[in-house]
């Protein structure tokens, strides 16, 4: 009936690929989010882009996909970057110990800009 | 068929990722309308999504099983329990994953009494005036 | 002890007054998340609130039986059941109240099947493009 | 833990009680309606104005009560009014057919006016 999680993903450059999420992300929508990640990665990305500023729910299913991506981009040199999370997710990540692991970006400009260095 | 005399309120969902979700929505439309400002609505949105999603990850058994979600609505505080006939677990099983981290982060009190009638009890308090 | 094998999902509230609200308001909760239009999850939580109003008033038997109220997503409708446990009716028994009338005005179907097991059975429609 | 309905009742003049309702009204809170009406009842109201503006939620039970205090109040030669119910509550008059058996004022002013004459 209702859709709980929108993704639409694209390459920036030829290194980057960005991943735009809204809805939900949870235990029944987690792997579509893993899977169009490791679609860009397939693709050339070695750096990824997250972007969570329309998600409305996120819980740890969704903060465990991204470690794994996390772990295995970094291992080849590249790095997972969250974007614009609404206040109540960037709580989660703060709640998680997350911020510590992960770079949290206000917009997705800042976040390219310093992707590109 | 009646189930027991019911002096609780009771909701039931199959043991299956998709259905944690409804889980979740029905929770937050009780809890909005017991006034629970907007922050503590999504924080026992959050736990109750953590809760199932351990039921749904963890129980092992039959995958058509239930969970079964009871709230207590005191004049107080809300007492959630979410139980879900599995095998059970106790404190020193946790690891180091988030989800019971997350759940102790956002209520008040959260405490685990499993049996072997309910598998595992993951029961949850949200104080009305609470962090 | 678990009950049967789970693949609705199922609420059950006490058959008492003060209950009543809480079906309404979790009924909400999952109406609004699966998009309905506002009116349309008004007129849910009116159909749920008169068929559970209606198992409170009518239906004899224990005071601490229970009301169940099933809940059937599909991906064009939402399908309700509310069940009392009490004694059934039907449709000729409805005389000039005003509950199934207003049942009626807000969903696209409602349909009364008692049964022995069930008591009274209010199952209701509920179309995604409904009126 | 919350106050489903909140009542203030009082008097216009020396005939006419003023209701004003707020939140929900259901089979758990229709007694207090009738309870607030009657009250005024015994204070010499003979009509009775209900301001539903700030209900949320009302029922068959809400309607229940207030065709019952309407039936007493006719047979003394008084009436009962609503005023500015909210579309839906408006809605629920129509729909039960209601809206011909009640006057529905948009405001209290207009309605007391009425009810002065
Ligand atoms: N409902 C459950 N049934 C059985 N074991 C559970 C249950 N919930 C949690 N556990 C155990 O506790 C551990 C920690 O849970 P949690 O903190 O949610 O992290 P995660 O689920 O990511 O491992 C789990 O790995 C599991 O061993
Ligand atoms: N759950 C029920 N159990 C038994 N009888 C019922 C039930 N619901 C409705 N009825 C019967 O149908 C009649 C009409 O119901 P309704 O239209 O809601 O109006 P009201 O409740 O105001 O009488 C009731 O008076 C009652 O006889």
């Amino acid at each position: 009936m209702e859709i709980p999680l929108r993704i639409e993903a694209r390459m920036e450059g030829e290194k980057v690929g960005v991943l735009s999420l809204s809805g939900e992300i949870d235990i029944a929508t987690k792997d579509q989010v893993r899977e169009a990640a490791e679609k860009l990665i397939a693709g050339g990305a070695r750096s990824l882009l997250v972007d969570l500023a329309e998600v409305e729910y996120m819980d740890s299913s969704g903060l465990g996909v991204l470690k794994g991506l996390r772990s295995q981009l970094v291992e080849a040199g590249g790095k997972v970057g969250i974007v614009s999370p609404q206040s109540y997710v960037k709580k989660l990540f703060e709640r998680s110990g997350l911020d510590q692991v992960f770079p949290i970006y206000d917009d997705l400009g800042a976040a390219l800009e310093e992707a590109g260095r | 068929m009646s189930a027991t005399a019911a002096t609780n309120i009771e909701l039931r969902i199959p043991r299956q990722p998709e259905f944690v979700r409804i889980a979740r929505w029905m929770t937050c439309g009780l809890a909005a309308r017991l006034q629970f400002p907007l922050g503590a609505v999504k924080d026992i949105e959050l736990a109750v999504g953590e809760a199932c999603t351990n039921a749904v990850e963890h129980a092992k058994g039959p995958q058509d099983e239930a969970i079964l979600i009871r709230f207590i609505v005191e004049s107080r505080r809300l007492v959630i329990e979410v139980i879900d006939y599995g095998q059970g677990f106790c404190e020193e099983d946790e690891g180091d994953g988030l989800g019971l981290v997350i759940m102790r982060s956002v209520m008040d009190h959260v405490e685990i009494c499993c049996g072997p009638d309910t598998g595992a009890c993951v029961r949850m308090v949200k104080q009305r005036d609470g962090s």
